[in-house]
């Protein structure tokens, strides 16, 4: 599949809103889906649908193949190592509570320290902060530079003989800074500290090999990856799988249960509690083959080139000030006008049918500390081409016309 | 069309040159609002006199045109109003955003009317509405404290 | 419309599987979706996705109303008292893991009891056994009597001062007896114990009306509701959604987030961390029109004539065993053949087109009670009639004419 | 069609008439499986002589007529092999399931290649494949136990 076309397989990418054509740069919050996406969901219910695991009719072995593949397809994609590698969950956040909790519990004692970055994402602060609560766990946060990145330095600077865990993003929210994971995981093996890595945002943007990552943990919203909303992923080592206790407790998970004792299977099973997100789960594979036909490669230069026009476009603009210039970017553009607050900014630009997203993006610690309440965000996805950047200019001068700027 | 009944000449006004900033003189109330959805606050500082008469509004807070605006103009409007008629009033305007009735209430002029009337073009736009009524709510906060 | 006609709303009803026509019995597993579902999924992503909640653009503006409007019509349907009351979870186990969760971490002491039965689903004992792990709590079971059903009496004999919850099923999944939740939830409220009621089986197949069971919370999957997978739903008092600590934490649940603490919004908000099963509740609307335009009294008299017909014509099988006579029924009816094993029966009546399930049915408490590993079970839903029944019973014929019995 | 490859002859009558049930005299090795989906159960024990011969098998277990005709064919088969016999064996029968390869080892004899090829036929029906392999996986793990 050519990128330059891959607009025509998002039918919402068809649709008009009142009559304007729908630019949509609102990707890092959640992407569109394709059509094959829509479609295998739809056939999945028409033909194929059973619960999962339980019952040993066709039915049941076909839904459990297709969902089992889907898990084969997520390793393959991530390069994990063993499909016990890959969780089931539904939605990142769960899966970063999911270690918080599970490795909280049996590693996390009063006066542990978790290393964060003033980048997080909420979804990446508030698990900790429950262990903060609960275990009497200490939560450091390292620094964020003018340019809106964190140095692997400033995450050294940090590291104690209490450090138990050390949680970082892939990929900024909020300035698309792109941090050295490597470094950092590289850093942290010498203390043996694991290493989450909250991929949401690098997940449907970047190449991705978790071993050569060399991360713990790494965590996946699937509805960020053009993907059904209601899964996300969890990659955990093997060496952590086998040890982590059970997180949600139901049908599915259990080995054996008896009135005094219950005992679990193996991971994924141990980890994966009820009727899971079967229809999602399997509609998901057609997104990773849909990122597949078109290479990530080619997704990432794209974007890039795309994210590239877009800030050299908005610099021009006096008004304008992009939050953070980071060296290592994705493909994430934050900005602020003078005179306009980003709400006022999200509104106008609406009405001419540029969808963007305003506020604090889920980072309220990286907003404190630039004094910025809110930003306006655009945040570019696989579909996106330069005509949409230049509509978001043409939307943002119709704003300083409204607001007299 | 709708845009221009959101960023009327007024709001646009009151967004950029809010009245009745910062805190005023001798507030003997006040309370604070915040939305956790854009990290929008307001502090409303109130003086209630002897009679319960506002006697002095003002506020302090971040915010987008028409948070600003909406609290500039509660302030304005509300200062030196009674209670009684300080609390028809907000329960007047909420109801106007919420139900899409009119400003009835006899103890306002016809421009304080259109001054009001001003920021029902929020209606159109379902996730502003918080901007709008933020600082009423809040208001009503702080003249409870001194019932 | 017509519940005799409802199959042809089920477009999975009209495929064969190797030739033959599919005869669905496994509905207390997961049901099967009416077209109106499936296509409102499909529309959803088509015209209206976005993320919910967060941006201030159209397409958010729309999707957040589709999701809170589902929101709504499920506080109808349950006559929950507020909106607040309804929290959206990943499924049931997810609904019964937040309150033994949250409940457990604020109200339950070393020590403490909690009161289940017999009958309970896995999804219902698990994650009270991890409170038993983590606080001392000791878990109670009540009797299940010879008629597979729980007498309240029975519950009554194991109540003490340190009771701290009961939590029962409504329908049993095995029996399928109807447990007296009134009568269960009248004696709480004399000795202040909360009430916990699984409601899987039950909020399918019965008329439901929270404030009249007076029920303390209530849990349900909407996969079973001919809903989408990936969505549960918790009904909770707002006497307790005021109090409870959050579950899992992350973006949307917040309000406001500083480096040394957080502060939580009100119900729902509290409970639902980060991107929402947006598109899944979104069809999940559909679901509740579907079973409201046929009407739960309909469907109920429906199932009851289709499972009195199907319970009286395997008694006639003198090989046949039905598990459990309980005198209050819904429409599950498990057996055993004798010298056949549940799974070879299962097999054999799958290669005729009837699938059911067969196994410990996430309920080996039961099992091991009764003292038999497996059990077949065939269950009834909206679509199945007599001539289902009857494919059945032939299908059981086959069974023992190839094991020569 | 493919149910009677299932549901051959002469898996019905071990099914229905397992050989080898109960604890083998002396037995000086065993092993247990379990699997979770069905709850089903199978215990093997092992008499193994000092040359490392199986001397004796047999088993304890619930189960469908597949997992009992497997835990009984499995049982008398193996019986007086050396243990490199057996372990070739019960690989050469993993392998036939996973990968539909044929059964080659020599020391078998055409009746026993034919007696474990009716086990083949689970292989149309995935869900009971472990059904099949469960009993010889323990028996493996008994195996070893002694190695
Ligand atoms: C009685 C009962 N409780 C709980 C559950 C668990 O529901 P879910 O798997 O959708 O979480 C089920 C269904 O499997 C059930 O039948
Ligand atoms: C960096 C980052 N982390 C975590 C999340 C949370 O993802 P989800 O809401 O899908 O759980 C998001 C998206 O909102 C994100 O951008």
């Amino acid at each position: 599949m050519n990128i330059n076309n891959v607009k025509s397989e998002f039918p919402i990418l068809q649709e008009k809103l009142k009559g304007k054509p729908l630019i949509y740069l609102d990707s890092a919050n959640s992407a569109q889906k394709p059509k094959s996406v829509i479609d295998r969901i739809s056939k999945f219910y028409k033909k194929e649908f059973s619960n999962i695991g339980r019952s040993v009719h066709k039915l049941a072995v076909t839904a459990t193949n297709r969902f089992e593949e889907t898990r084969d397809l997520v390793k393959k994609y991530l390069n994990a190592k063993s499909r016990e590698e890959i969780i089931f969950t539904k939605n990142a956040t769960e899966a970063i509570n999911l270690v918080a909790s599970s490795y909280g519990e049996k590693f996390i004692q009063k006066g542990d320290e978790i290393l964060l970055t003033e980048l997080e994402h909420h979804a990446n602060y508030v698990p900790w902060h429950f262990l903060r609560e609960k275990k009497g766990a200490i939560i450091k946060f390292a620094k964020c530079n003018d340019k809106g990145e964190v140095d692997v330095d400033d995450i050294k600077k940090l590291i104690t003989s209490k450090t138990k865990m050390i949680s970082v993003t892939h990929l900024s929210n909020v300035t698309g800074a792109i941090l050295p994971i490597k470094k950092i995981v590289d850093l942290a093996k010498t203390k043996k500290i694991p290493v989450l890595v909250d991929g949401c945002q690098g997940a449907p943007h970047l190449p991705l090999d978790v071993q050569e990552l060399g991360c713990d943990f790494y965590a996946i919203s699937c509805h960020k990856m053009y993907g059904p909303t209601g899964v996300g992923i969890l990659y955990a080592k093997k060496k952590w799988t086998d040890i982590l206790p059970p997180y949600q407790g139901g049908g599915g998970m259990i080995e054996e249960v008896k009135k005094e004792s219950i005992t679990f299977p193996e991971s994924p099973t141990k980890f994966e509690a009820g009727t899971l997100q079967t229809a999602e789960v399997v509609g998901f594979s057609e997104s990773i083959r849909f990122i597949e036909n078109i290479g990530i490669k080619n997704i990432m230069e794209h974007e890039k080139k795309i994210t590239e026009y877009g800030i050299e476009k908005l610099k021009r603009n006096n008004s304008v000030k992009i939050i953070g210039e980071p060296k290592d970017r994705g493909s994430i553009i934050s900005f602020t006008i003078k005179g306009i607050h980003p709400h006022d900014i999200a509104t106008i630009l609406d009405d001419d049918g540029v969808a963007i997203r305003a506020g604090h993006h889920c980072c309220q610690i990286f907003h404190e500390k630039i004094g910025v309440a809110a930003t306006a965000r655009a945040s570019i996805g696989i579909y996106n081409d330069k005509d949409d950047i230049d509509m978001l200019c043409k939307a943002i001068d119709n704003c300083k016309k409204i607001f007299k700027i | 069309m709708e845009l221009k009944e959101l960023y009327q000449e007024i709001i646009l006004d009151h967004g950029k040159n809010p009245r009745n900033k910062g805190r005023c003189n001798e507030f003997n109330s006040d309370a604070e609002g915040y939305n956790p959805l854009c990290g929008d606050k307001v502090h409303i500082y109130l003086r209630v006199g002897k009679y319960k008469e506002v006697q002095d509004s003002s506020f302090e807070g971040e915010g987008c045109a028409i948070s600003l605006a909406s609290a500039s103009i509660l302030t304005e409007i509300i200062k030196g109003k009674d209670y009684n008629v300080a609390k028809k009033i907000i329960e007047d305007f909420l109801n106007m955003i919420k139900n899409e009735t009119k400003i009835t209430i006899n103890s306002l002029s016809d421009e304080q009317k259109t001054t009001l009337m001003s920021l029902s073009g929020v209606k159109q736009f379902p996730m502003r509405v918080k901007c709008a009524t933020m600082a009423w709510h809040t208001f009503n906060t702080a003249l409870e404290g001194k019932k």
